[in-house]
């Protein structure tokens, strides 16, 4: 593997990334699965400066819905136009989204418009008869992770951490998922292009860690919408997964660093799945390989709580990772709750090595 | 083992690294002109056989050749034998010894 | 070529999503899809290039349609510029307005999502919420979600959320009038009328499998959507 | 009294070994024989004709060697010379030796050696018509007569095509070995009673005598001692020429014996093999005439596959597979076989025993009512090939006003044929059992084919209760009825007659009279049993297109040697194959008929669809 | 300045041209940028279909040139035409006795031009998704045929020798991912030559053709394509290449479909060539912009009429020859480049002719 090769690549795709005062809308899945994550992203935010705008009036951009295809496209656009409203309401015009699935809708949407300008005035109507709402289309559409790729470098100055085995002194070995809508369609649109993204192997690099190429490094994570979605199909989804898993496992990763909110939650819960289907488990000594989304890593780096992060709600114990790195955690405070009083813990998987 | 209402699904990818090559080397020996075909489908298209059933002798032996063979053996049964798809073959393919020799493999190789 | 057809070029994703197709198989090669399901997303592109509704029509009511996860792997590696992706996405919704979904296994579980994610939109205005992710529904989430489902009003509140609350912050409750915004883009928009079209072609087809459905998520039919798998959808038929 | 001396045993030991081995052979195909031909041979030896016409055709086949004569005087006189002079020589023999012995029963050695025992004076001149003196001269003369066709024998190794053989036979080790004793045997017979004679100075006839004086003269040392060496020799080469019988070429003499009785009793060869063709492998003489009339050989260059290496391997129990499969079946060695085998039947068995173990499915056919029918044409898979045939036949169907259902309209089922010639009979049955309800259901009274390789399956395997005819006998009928009139249209063609339409189905003057009416016949070098394979043969398993071509090619030489103006065939394989190569047009017999109908182009444009067509 | 004519580009269509205008008694000028003559040509090995060394064909061509004023080492700066008469400014010293300082711009004036800059070849890199540059075991047509002539044998950047070789069909041709729509014609019959040279040199190699059509257009070509199958047993995929991987052996994943079987196939190789195709050379754009010829939107001059004229174009005394025109064979290119001479000795012999 030519490093160089890579390089001649990311520099042809040098996205821009507004500086400052950013619209930001939260997505479905983060929410839902990672809150802290989003919180922790505001909170660096905030540490360095930068004015991130968050209206509570925004809601879903539908994205799910529209991808399972209950949602016709001129309903899903009309949803994303409203978000598009507020952030000129709000006098904003640098839109950060905090979802893959939306940022891809969002890119798509605005590239339909503009090749089809007789649609976007359809959309403006449709807006108009439903809500009274007009709206500017963004000067500079971002997702969070393009924001955090462009901080990497402060982070990496203010950090705590490298991505270190304090042991060893070896670099922590990190494989990264991009998410399937965050370039696929647009290359142009995400930093690094389509093949070889460098959104999250900038961090990585930039924080100490190495990143590792591997043969189903670009494959989906399964979520697949209406493949996770139904009971029924869930099989697609976790095989889609597994074949990841395998091929990363030679590569012996310590850590997935995941850009879509989706992938960290099927990365972390499908391992664990696999595990009590087949018995097998990817990581060292019967433990998964962490799997962490590149808010948290950030916070991890700054030196913020595990806790706080929320990494105690992953399936996939991450203790392993902490120590290797040298993060002091307090096992008691796991999994108590706000006001440190104990809410019980959750059970042992029969596979997973659990803390 | 918990049972979570579906299961994990084989890879329907041709593996080539994992295929099993023993047949069609056999039938590369017994009918050498099998490498001469250039996939343009004649035989197929005048198949006395395929215009009963979906039996595709182009794809049966192309199957062989990438060490697939499972996916074929009953396949391999629905032949006529009347020899209309080696008089078409612009390859001069021998496709009836073709056939007769994908069975003898399949016979001799399980 | 036929009215079929003419529908899907009304649909903005089949003109973006189909110029010409060489079948050079690219597509395939990529799609997670055709390594877990019967499907080749080429041959699909194909059968759509021959422009013949018969054709097209049986390919609205097959399982087939259903199989791709949407990643849009497909789109990136075209060398004609084709996104077999968006032709889904196109084909799907066709699908769903002339009510051939229900003619097959994988078609017929729109219900249960427009049930959960159509119905949470409105509702909540998320795609997801967590007090609907049970853990029976969801076994695969495991003992942590197990956990934290349980406790959810705590586990959100040390996570930071600002759960079921008023103003900014991580699934805060959304002002009605906004949820009533959405409520009315659905209306505007052909959502709410793309809803109505997938409970009544489900309800027909309920009366004819003869298997209960009512309004609710806890009958025959949905859990039957939800979980069936009474056909291989993966070796080659 | 007995003489005795011990260079008798080897010629007696290998006497006793070969009786043996020949009764027990004649035991085991006897008794393997199935019950019925068990009862047919009873019968048969009952039946003093049956045994009569035996004998007659042993000594005609046998020991005259007729089928030699006829095909070239030489190779006969040269196998009449040993079989019948050995033959002679040994009869006579017995004969002589009672002169010198009362006794009836006499050792077996005694009269081939007799003159070893026996030297008594010189006849002279003037007892030249006594009895001894007869005999003396006749064993010398069937002596030289059988050396006469030793020196033949040894003039054919050089100059086969003297013989009318253009490649001899490549033998065995046996056959090697045996075939040297059996040239060596004579000669030293010769030498030892010669040099016996001259020692003695009698007791030899006008050959013996003469060469033993002479040779007493010129070669000096004990004579008595030279002779006896050589009385051995004469004897080992006997015994060993017994004993090495069983194992070569020379088993085909008692086991053609045993053939043409069980022939002549009516015993028929079956079809997955019984002792009968057991019996068959045993009485090739390994003559080579197959390999001449073999046209893989003497067209393509391959010949080490023809019916006589197949037999020799399947007598050894060892035929590598591909002798088996590459074959054109299309009989003409079957023809030329001087011994009658029927050595397409012994390939078949062989592919039966090597397709047998494969299985066929043919469950997705699917039986839908063809409707009713008069005539019941079934055009066959080539002719989907070949449109222009069963475009003419349904022209003439309508020309005739026949009420006929074309029941392969939509493509056909195989006919099974083509399986049974890859050796598949057992799977073959489905298919004809499928065509055979088909065909039935259509309640017609007459089935007409256009392929000859359909029409020989149809006759052979599927034991309709109708009517079964090639396209060229119904045709013939059709005129000969006067359904249709036809008009010459004096063109010079040449008539190719299908494998399975001649020697397969016996089918060689309704074409021609056909053709007579039509146009202007031309004959062809090789034709009716004699024709040759186009080259195409659905039998010829495994053997590259390139030497197909060859054989295709040479046959046309042959055929368009009097620059004829079409090439006429009545096999839509035969059509297919020629027109690859053929420079000359190619067409079936039914085309050029329905092109002989009078006024057919005028009504053609009469027709109101064909008449734009027709506008130029 | 009578009757001379200035062959721009030196591969082998200018050098054919430039010869056969000699022949005719013109006084011709050749420019070529690089230091010496040959283009794409010298670079080949052995020529498709009957495999005999390009090196012939070279020296053949430079034979004819004996006559021809070479100039190499210069790039043309500027073109401008009065009347009949062409003004080229080249950047370099020409290497005559009345030669100017090193570096100094020189003028030469000729009253007809004739256009032979080629083409470029594909930029394989452009291709992210195939890892060329990145991957080590992945290298181009062009590669490889230096390591052919190289006679050093063929091993994997491992140093082992490869037992699995793809050859992709198709790189940066009928792509609209890279802007190229055409073929390139002569990768197929290049990619079937290839493949038969590597299994002459490494019998016990498979080698893997993978392909969207095999256009074997020419005489001989479709022969070629039987020898590999038939002598050679070579594998012929139809199916485009989706991505490439590496392992940590260093050898390369490659996935496509089996559109014969209609199946996701994946194969690991131990070297991938990569057939780059033709893209028109960069010098090309630079002087059809000086002299103003329509060039079409996939770059490569547009002659005055495809077929009656096609080495003529739309100005007066301005001729094309060869791979400017489009993908072409070093055959064609050769008969092409004489029809041009022809063409263009018309034009100087006619004396007041249509378009002036």
């Amino acid at each position: 593997m030519k490093l160089e090769g890579k390089r001649l690549i990311w520099n042809e795709y040098q996205k821009e990334i507004a500086d400052d005062n950013y619209f930001y809308v939260r997505s479905c899945v983060r929410q839902n699965f990672f809150p802290a994550a989003e919180k922790t992203f505001l909170r660096y935010m905030k540490e360095f400066g930068k004015n991130v705008f968050e209206n509570p009036s925004h809601t879903t951009c539908s994205g799910i819905g529209y991808h399972s295809d209950i949602v016709p496209i001129e309903t899903a656009m009309t949803m994303v136009a409203r978000q598009f409203a507020l952030m000129t309401e709000s006098g904003y015009e640098n839109f950060v989204t905090s979802c893959i699935t939306s940022f891809g809708l969002y890119t798509e949407i605005l590239d339909t418009w503009h090749h089809f300008p007789e649609i976007e005035e359809k959309i403006r109507v449709h807006l108009r008869n439903a809500t009274g709402r007009e709206f500017v289309k963004p000067k500079n559409l971002a997702h969070a992770s393009d924001v955090t790729f462009k901080l990497r470098k402060e982070i990496s100055k203010a950090g705590k951490y490298r991505l270190v085995n304090q042991n060893t002194g070896e670099p922590i070995r990190v494989v990264e998922h991009i998410g399937c809508h965050y370039s696929r369609m647009f290359p142009s649109k995400g930093v690094g292009g389509a093949e070889y993204p460098y959104v999250l192997v900038g961090m990585i690099e930039e924080w100490g860690g190495e990143v590792i190429d591997y043969p189903e490094r670009r494959h989906c994570c399964g979520f697949g919408f209406r493949q996770y979605l139904i009971k029924a199909n869930r099989g697609y989804s976790i095989s889609a997964s597994k074949k990841k898993f395998e091929s990363m496992k030679p590569y012996k990763p310590e850590l997935i660093l995941t850009n879509c909110p989706g992938c960290p939650m099927f990365l972390d819960r499908w391992q664990y799945t696999i595990s009590e289907m087949e018995g097998i488990t990817y990581g060292e000594k019967g433990q998964g390989i962490p799997v962490l989304t590149y808010e948290e890593l950030a916070g991890l780096i700054l030196g913020y709580d595990p806790w706080d992060l929320g990494l105690q709600v992953h399936q996939v114990p991450v203790e392993p990772l902490l120590d290797k790195i040298g993060i002091p955690y307090d096992p008691e405070r796991k999994f108590l709750d706000k006001d440190e009083n104990s809410i019980g813990k959750p059970k042992s998987p029969s596979f997973l090595k659990f803390y | 083992m918990i049972d979570f209402g579906y299961t994990i699904t084989k890879d329907r990818q041709l593996d080539y690294d994992r295929g099993d090559m023993r047949y069609y080397r056999l039938v590369q020996s017994l009918e050498p002109s099998v490498d001469v075909c250039m996939e343009c489908g004649s035989c197929t298209a005048t198949c006395s056989a395929g215009q009963f059933t979906e039996f595709n002798i182009r794809k049966a032996h192309t199957l062989i050749r990438r060490g697939n063979t499972e996916s074929i053996k009953a396949e391999l049964r629905k032949c006529m034998f009347c020899g209309k798809c080696q008089l078409v073959c612009p390859r001069g393919v021998n496709l009836r010894n073709l056939i007769l020799a994908m069975n003898r493999a399949i016979e001799l190789l399980g | 070529m036929g009215a079929l057809f003419e529908k899907l070029r009304q649909d903005i994703r089949f003109v973006e999503g189909l110029k010409a197709c060489l079948n050079c198989g690219t597509c395939t090669a990529i799609c997670p899809a055709a390594e877990f399901y019967n499907y080749q997303p080429r041959k699909l592109v194909d059968i759509l290039q021959t422009r013949d509704d018969e054709k097209i029509e049986e390919l609205l009511k097959s399982d087939t349609i259903w199989y791709c996860g949407e990643c849009m792997s497909c789109v990136t590696r075209c060398p004609r510029n084709n996104a077999p992706g968006l032709l889904i996405t196109a084909l799907r919704s066709l699908s769903q307005e002339m009510g051939y979904f229900v003619e097959s296994e994988k078609g017929r579980q729109q219900l249960a999502i427009k049930r959960t994610v159509g119905h949470w939109i409105l509702k909540y205005g998320y795609c997801l919420y967590p007090s609907q992710i049970t853990p029976e529904n969801h076994p695969e989430q495991g003992p942590v979600w197990e956990w934290e489902f349980q406790n959810l009003e705590k586990v959100m509140e040390r996570l930071g959320a600002n759960y079921q609350k008023a103003g900014p912050g991580v699934l805060r409750a959304i002002p009605q009038e906004d949820l009533d915004e959405i409520k009315k883009i659905f209306d505007e928009t052909g959502g709410t009328s793309r809803f109505e079209k997938i409970e009544s072609f489900s309800r027909q087809k309920a009366e004819e499998m003869g298997i209960q459905l009512d309004d609710s998520l806890q009958n025959d039919y949905i859990k039957h959507i939800y979980t069936a798998v009474n056909k291989d959808h993966t070796t080659e038929s | 009294m007995i003489k005795f001396n011990l260079f008798v045993l080897p010629f007696s030991l290998g006497l006793i070994y070969v009786v043996y081995s020949i009764i027990i052979h004649y035991y085991r195909w006897i008794k393997s024989l199935p019950a019925v031909d068990k009862v047919k041979l009873a019968n048969g030896l009952r039946t003093p004709s049956k045994v009569l016409a035996s004998l007659k055709e042993i000594f005609l086949e046998g020991l005259i060697h007729r089928k030699l004569w006829k095909r070239n005087p030489l190779l006969g006189y040269m196998h009449m010379s040993f079989a019948l002079g050995w033959f002679l020589l040994i009869v006579m023999g017995n004969l002589e030796s009672r002169i010198y012995h009362g006794a009836y029963i006499n050792a077996p050695y005694y009269p081939i050696f007799l003159k070893f025992f026996i030297h008594d004076r010189l006849v002279l001149f003037f007892e030249i018509f006594t009895v001894p003196a007869f005999f003396r001269f006749i064993m010398d003369f069937l002596l030289l007569f059988v050396l006469s066709g030793l020196g033949l024998a040894l003039i054919k190794r050089k100059q086969s095509q003297w013989f009318g053989l253009k490649r001899t036979t490549n033998h065995s080790f046996f056959d090697r070995v045996a075939l040297s004793c059996l040239w060596m045997i004579f000669p030293l017979r010769l030498l030892a009673e010669s040099y016996t004679a001259g020692y003695f100075g009698g007791g030899g006839g006008f050959l013996t005598q003469n060469l033993g004086n002479l040779l007493i003269k010129i070669s000096p040392g004990p004579a008595e001692s030279i002779a006896y060496i050589f009385w051995w020799s004469y004897s080992l080469a006997l015994g060993l020429f017994f004993i090495m019988m069983p194992y070569s070429r020379y088993m085909h003499i008692p086991s053609e014996l045993l053939l043409i009785i069980f022939r002549h009793c009516g015993i028929q060869p079956k079809k997955w093999g019984s002792s009968f063709s057991d019996l068959e492998l045993h009485s090739c003489s390994r003559c080579g005439v197959c390999i001449d009339a073999c046209q893989l050989n003497f067209a393509a260059g391959i010949s080490d596959i023809q019916a006589i290496y197949l037999i020799r391997g399947q007598r050894d129990q060892y035929v590598p597979e591909n002798i088996a499969m590459t074959c054109m079946l299309c009989g003409r060695c079957q023809e030329a076989c001087p011994v009658g085998i029927k050595v397409d039947l012994l390939r078949l068995i062989k592919r039966r025993e090597i397709g047998s173990g494969q299985v066929s499915d043919f469950s997705y056919l699917t039986q839908g009512h063809p409707g009713f029918a008069e005539v019941v044409y079934f055009a066959g898979c080539m002719s989907h090939l070949t449109p222009s045939i069963h475009i003419a036949m349904e022209g003439i169907f309508r020309e005739a006003g026949v009420d006929y259902l074309f029941v392969d309209r939509g493509g056909s089922t195989c006919c099974g044929r083509p399986l049974m010639l890859a050796g598949k009979d057992k799977q073959s049955n489905e298919l004809i059992e499928f065509n055979k309800t088909l065909i039935r259901q259509t309640r017609a009274r007459l089935l007409v084919t256009s392929c000859p390789i359909c029409y020989k399956v149809f006759r052979e395997e599927y034991n309709l209760p109708i009517r079964i005819q090639h396209h060229s006998q119904y045709i013939l009928e059709l005129v000969r009825e006067g359904k249709i009139a036809l008009q010459s249209q004096h063109r010079k063609v040449v008539y190719h007659d299908p494998c399975d339409l001649g020697r397969g189905g016996n089918v060689y003057d309704a074409p021609r009279e056909l053709l007579r009416k039509i146009s202007d016949l031309m004959p062809v070098e090789k034709e009716c049993a004699d024709a040759l394979c186009c080259g195409g043969s659905l039998g010829l398993m495994n053997t590259t297109l390139q030497k197909k071509d060859e054989v295709t090619r040479n046959v046309l030489q042959f055929l368009l040697a009097g620059n004829p103006d079409i090439l006429v065939t009545a096999c839509p394989l035969c059509k297919k194959t020629f027109m690859k190569h053929s420079k000359t047009e190619v067409r079936d017999i039914a085309e050029l008929v329905h092109d002989a109908i009078p006024g057919r182009q005028i009504r053609k444009i009469m027709d109101p669809q064909k008449a734009e067509a027709a506008i130029p | 300045m009578e009757n001379s004519v200035i062959v721009i580009g030196g591969g082998i269509s200018g050098m054919t041209a430039a010869g056969m205008l000699a022949l005719q008694g013109l006084s011709v000028t050749l420019l070529e940028k690089e230091k010496e003559t040959g283009g794409h040509l010298a670079r080949w090995d052995r020529l498709f279909p009957d495999r005999r060394k390009a090196s012939e064909v070279l020296d053949f061509a430079r034979e004819g040139m004996k006559r021809v004023n070479l100039v190499t080492g210069v790039t043309v700066t500027d073109i401008s035409r009065q009347g009949r008469e062409f003004t080229v400014v080249i950047n370099s010293p020409i290497p005559n006795p009345q030669s100017p300082t090193p570096d100094h711009e020189t003028v030469l004036k000729a009253r007809a031009l004739l256009l032979a800059t080629g083409f470029d070849l594909f930029e394989a890199r452009k291709k992210e998704e195939y890892g060329y540059g990145i991957y080590n075991n992945v290298i181009t047509s062009a590669d490889l045929e230096d390591r052919f002539k190289l006679k050093k044998g063929i091993l994997t950047s491992e140093g082992k020798i490869p037992a699995r070789i793809g050859i992709v069909h198709c790189v940066g041709s009928r792509d609209e991912k890279v802007g190229n729509l055409y073929c390139s014609k002569v990768c197929c019959v290049t990619g079937v030559k290839q493949a038969i040279e590597l299994k002459e040199m490494l019998p016990a190699a498979e080698v893997f053709n993978f392909y969207m059509d095999l256009r074997m257009f020419d005489r001989h070509f479709e022969e070629l394509y039987y020898e590999a199958q038939q002598k050679w047993n070579v594998n012929f995929i139809r199916g485009r290449l989706s991505e490439c991987a590496e392992n940590p052996d260093g050898s390369i994943i490659v996935k496509t479909e089996d559109t014969l079987t209609g199946k996701p196939f994946k194969i690991t190789v131990d070297l991938l060539v990569l057939l780059t195709g033709f893209v028109p050379a960069g010098s090309t754009g630079d002087i059809a912009g000086m002299l103003g010829l329509v060039t079409g939107t996939d770059g490569f001059i547009n002659s005055a009429d495809s077929h009656i004229m096609n080495n003529s174009t739309d100005i007066p005394g301005v001729f094309v020859a060869g791979a400017v025109k489009g993908p072409i064979s070093i055959g064609e290119a050769i008969a092409d480049a004489r029809a041009a001479a022809i063409q263009l000795a018309i034009y100087l012999n006619s004396p007041t002719p249509a378009d002036d």
